[in-house]
């Protein structure tokens, strides 16, 4: 008892630090980006599309719980819960966002190219479903150098349907490789419903074919996919080959920040709202008793990951800005100088 | 006559051809809705769900499921989106789409319009980003269209649905908001280029967004005495060669300016074609050859402004390249 | 009794006149292709890869039966079975591979893209399963335009690995499309075996992960293809959707005719050549009994094959070539002229 | 100093870096059995299938996870097979591979040699006869080579493996076979064209294998009395501008010849840069913009055979192309 307690708060605390993440990422980038009808009046300090994991913090805190710095991962357009969950700087990661020098990729990349790659995290990735064969590839090389470790892909329920998505899970089967794919299914596809456009029952079936085994759980359920995470790690670990996890959550928010998402039954949303992972944590806490029983424990570590995103946001806007030249560094070695 | 934005224009052109061409269909991600940029609102809701096409997120199969309708005479508009993610279509793009009817002998054609939004997309960072019309413009079997303005859109747009060739049609990421005036009744050939200005001084050819750029440039070189002729190219396969050239022997000095990459962007292609035929001089300016990045000064190192423009037009006016050569 | 009589003979001529045509086919290629070691000695009246389908005739055959001139065909690289079976003029079919400009492209594509429009046989590809989103781009249509007919799409047991496979399959079953799927699995992918690069149990196996029903079947018992083939082409013309045939068989030649295959064990082959579908299906002929029992009559089927195919040979080669200006044609209407 | 084929000589190169490095790995469909054309015969029974590794057909995965393995520190070399099939594996080439070093602000680096040989197959048509080094040239953030001889493959593709970068190693379809000495002590370094023929009449610039019928066309030339700096460039990009402008400054005129299709080819790019720099004549001479035909002599439309090299070179060298259009 006293262990599960501990494994949720630990859980609980990702998942709030993600949340405040969001919510301040959020808040900053409003008026940054053209579409959805609206245009950019430049008053925002996070630019460009960017696309919250809002109500997928369980899967993010859950799966990556399980995971050492000598893994690997790879991570999608949604990427910042995953990226916090693998140990990366939150301050970091914010002035990324705010385009600044101290960011991770110091200003180049911005949200959909959030990264840390000295924790193992291989970067999100603006185009669906291309981090997987990079995925397999930094697996493949784990197996072939025998260092320890594995690859944890996350992709979409929408990637399903792109071609990557075979060719990544026939690759990692047939060489037999220490990948975790994690299907990180909200129901949706930028503004379009995935179920509509997803022939079968999705990312757990189809792993069928390959012979990959996989389990289907509720991804708003952050115990749940702890130990289904942990299961299907601790086989990888053995030498198994790789495992499928397919994490049924929900998009709280639009697609990118800008999306009002008024092209989804309210109802739906309603729903959704009430199954928030993190109010279901809380209650299970509660539910567990002992210290956390009170939830001021929880209360307490929420005050703490809010305090530590409003910290890196004012890091963020005080942080410098990237010298123009380096829009000229880290390109290529060879001829490096010859722009035009 | 209307005002309407670069977006509008477009769906006015699409809704304009479907009412009149029962084979023309629209497929895509998310153009349902309406598309991520409106170029398709209200086209769904009128012709439904089975002539505009919601489709999984598959950029190979939207393409190859464009060539095979329209081998079996439908007229597809495709949607990639951005020219970005139509790199995950290419091979259906290159070698499918392109070749068909000369690969077969002529048994079939393939007319079909294929969407990928051009350019730079603010704050969207390098995979966001691409301007790669140069490279359509190498691949044989394809047209090539790049609007600046609604009415232009609009007409083009129109055009190309109708020419029976696989078409490349770049809209500009940034554009879609640009508002125009837009009169229905105009056609404007593909191939056509329009001059905007009139002037002795310089040939400036350039197109996309990047036009607007080159007028105001214009209007600060008329200040210090410098008249361009300006010429907006619109379609950069087939270009206007009667209209660059004739330019160029009147002017005896070329500029091109795009918003792509400038080694072995189009400009080169231009600039070439203008040395060798007319022999006058050439200069062309585009982005410099690395991706674009996320913060706005870094993202600023691949943009044209309306200075660069000038100080390279003054530059190839006063023959300073050629002197800086020759010291 | 009669009646399968009569489809076996029929089957059978379908078979002898692919097998005649690529042996002669074969014949005419010898130096005609740099690789594997030699190079093209100029000698060769078909130039170029040249891809057989010896041995593969059953599935061609057994499937193609069931077609009408009003559906579509998508093919491969190792296309020419499918199109005799769809109905294509053979003599067109040599000239093209002859190059000359009377076949069906007039000399431009040659063997790898065989095709006759005419007859619905939308194409061989020289790209591994690049027919497939075309397919059911045809397919798309024919159901749009409330057309009769459905699209057979063939494709390689390698072609599984690649993309185009999964976002095909999904495509037509999201849009419930009139598509038959043939995997003619001869087990081979150029110089390497499919089994060790193809995780799970294959095509069959994948198209489960979609909802798309399949069929396997032995794809060198041509009865039992052409039995198989109308079951499924049956329900699909009956709008059930789409649905896939997972055909088992060898590909009795190398990967290209002047690949000697050395690569694979000769006792694999041996025991494939026991099983040659042709020799199959005479002696399910003779134990059918009736008028086909001494043989005589698959012998004449079988003579007139090879005269016709004789005759081909004859008017490919006296057949003319394409006129230089034929380069010129045929590229794109905007802008014709416009080379440079 | 051995004598040994082109395809030969790449065995060699990734043999040594094999041997020197075990971090070097190689990917893709049937290298086991040594490639199709040779390019790796006797590697996987030299280092085991772990490093060399046959793959299932999957063009994306292959350079996907190149990108991968890379990024985990291995030195793959991927194989494409041909150009043509790298369409199938494009987002992975150019969002991926080529941009990840910039937009991840250099956390990562992507030491990779994308192998994709280029140019005509004979009697292969218009899928497998592609020449695309322009569209590399145009992609920030990858190395583009073209190497001529098995000399220049030996020691051009050891520099590329060597290099840090992603390199875009386009081998020629058919050179494979081409017999030459190969020291395997010499280095070869990227970006260094070289000068085969001096000359003060003219400047001709080419590669691949294009390059051997250049020489031919310089011999015919010479006869004549035109003289010819014969520059095989090597290295698409970065290119060797000093080597190049420099000759163009002294013999005032430029021809650059290719196999890939004029139109946007890469030659635009050399020829625009001289004209921008030198001042000098400049003319080009690629294949028409159709698709490469099967029949030998619709296929014969695509080449450019030294005839036309003589012809172009005299026009230029004698100003026609200029009296021509001014007349
Ligand atoms: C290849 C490609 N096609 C389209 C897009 C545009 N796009 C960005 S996110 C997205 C939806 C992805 O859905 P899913 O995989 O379910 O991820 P989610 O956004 O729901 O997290 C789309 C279509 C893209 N980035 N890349
Ligand atoms: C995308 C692509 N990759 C590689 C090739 C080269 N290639 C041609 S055929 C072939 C093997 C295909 O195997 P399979 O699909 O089983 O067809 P089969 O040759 O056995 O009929 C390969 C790898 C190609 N043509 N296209
Ligand atoms: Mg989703
Ligand atoms: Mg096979």
């Amino acid at each position: 008892m006293e262990e599960k307690r501990e494994t949720l708060l630990a859980l609980y605390r990702t998942m709030v630090r993600i949340r405040a993440f969001e919510d301040a990422a959020e808040a900053a980038s409003q008026g940054g980006v053209s579409a959805y009808g609206k245009a950019a009046d430049g008053s925002a300090k996070v630019r460009g599309p960017l696309h919250l994991s809002t109500g997928q913090e369980a899967v993010a805190a859950g799966v990556c719980a399980h995971l050492e710095p000598t893994d690997y991962l790879t991570s999608t357009h949604r990427g910042h819960g995953h990226t916090l969950a693998k140990g990366a700087d939150l301050a970091r990661m914010m002035a990324e966002l705010f385009g600044k020098a101290t960011g991770f990729n110091g200003g180049k990349g911005g949200s959909m190219h959030i990264a840390d790659f000295s924790v193992g995290m291989l970067g999100a990735n603006g185009v669906v479903a291309a981090g997987m064969p990079i995925a397999v590839g930094a697996a493949h090389a784990q197996k072939l150098q025998r260092r320890p470790g594995l690859t944890a892909c996350f992709f979409g329920d929408g990637a399903i349907n792109r071609g990557p998505f075979l060719e990544s899970l026939n690759w990692a089967k047939v060489f037999q490789l220490p990948v975790l794919f994690v299907c990180e299914d909200n129901r949706w596809s930028a503004t379009t419903a995935s179920g509509p456009m997803t022939a079968g029952e999705g990312a757990s079936a189809r792993a069928a074919g390959f012979d990959i085994p996989s389990f289907t759980v509720d991804g708003n359920d952050v115990l749940a996919v702890h130990e289904a995470a942990g299961e299907l790690v601790g086989r990888i670990r053995d030498g198994r080959g790789p495992h499928l996890l397919h994490a049924v959550t929900y998009r709280l928010k639009g697609h990118v920040s800008v999306d009002p998402a008024g092209y989804r039954d309210p109802a739906e949303l309603a729903e959704a709202l009430k199954d928030d992972p993190i109010s279901r944590a809380r209650a299970v806490c509660a539910a567990i008793g002992g210290e956390g029983a009170d939830l001021s424990v929880l209360d307490a570590i929420a005050r703490e990951a809010t305090e530590e995103v409003r910290a890196a946001v004012a890091a963020a806007d005080a942080a410098p800005w990237p010298q123009t030249s380096a829009a000229f560094t880290d390109v290529q070695t060879t001829g490096e100088g010859q722009w035009r | 006559m209307a005002l309407m934005t670069y977006a509008q224009a477009a769906v006015l052109a699409v809704r304009k051809e479907m009412e009149a061409d029962p084979r023309v269909v629209v497929l895509g991600e998310d153009v349902g809705r309406g598309g991520i940029f409106g170029q398709y609102l209200g086209l769904q809701g009128q012709f439904g769900a089975e002539r505009v096409i919601d489709t999984p997120i598959s950029e190979a199969a939207i393409m190859g499921a464009g060539v095979g309708m329209a081998l079996a005479g439908l007229r597809p508009v495709v949607e990639m989106r951005v020219v970005d993610f139509a790199l995950c279509g290419m091979d259906e793009i290159v070698n499918q789409a392109a070749k068909n009817r000369y690969m077969f002998g002529g048994q079939g054609r393939v007319p079909l319009v294929a969407r990928m939004c051009n350019g730079i997309w603010d704050a969207s960072a390098a995979q966001h980003s691409q301007s790669l019309e140069a490279w359509f413009a190498h691949l044989p079997g394809v047209v090539v269209v790049c609007p600046s303005t609604p009415q232009d859109n609009y007409s083009l747009l129109r055009a190309s649905m109708a020419c029976g060739d696989p078409v490349i049609y770049m809209e500009h990421k940034t554009l879609w908001g640009l508002s125009g005036e837009v009169d229905p009744e105009v056609k404007i050939p593909l191939v056509k280029a329009q001059t905007l200005r009139k002037g002795g001084d310089l040939t400036l050819v350039s197109w996309s967004r990047q036009v607007a750029i080159c007028e105001q440039a214009c209007r600060e070189l008329a200040q210090v005495g410098i008249e361009v002729d300006l010429i907006d190219l619109r379609t950069i396969w087939p270009w206007d060669r009667e209209a660059v050239l004739a330019s160029c022997g009147r002017t005896g000095h070329l500029l091109v300016v795009h918003e792509a990459v400038q080694a072995a962007g189009f400009g080169a292609e231009l600039a070439a074609t203008a040395a060798e035929e007319t022999g006058c001089r050439v200069r062309r300016l585009g982005a410099p050859r690395i991706p674009v990045g996320y913060a706005p000064m870094l993202e600023a190192q691949s943009r044209i402004d309306a200075d660069a423009v000038v100080k390279a037009a003054k530059g190839l006016v006063e023959n300073r390249n050629l002197e800086k050569v020759h010291a």
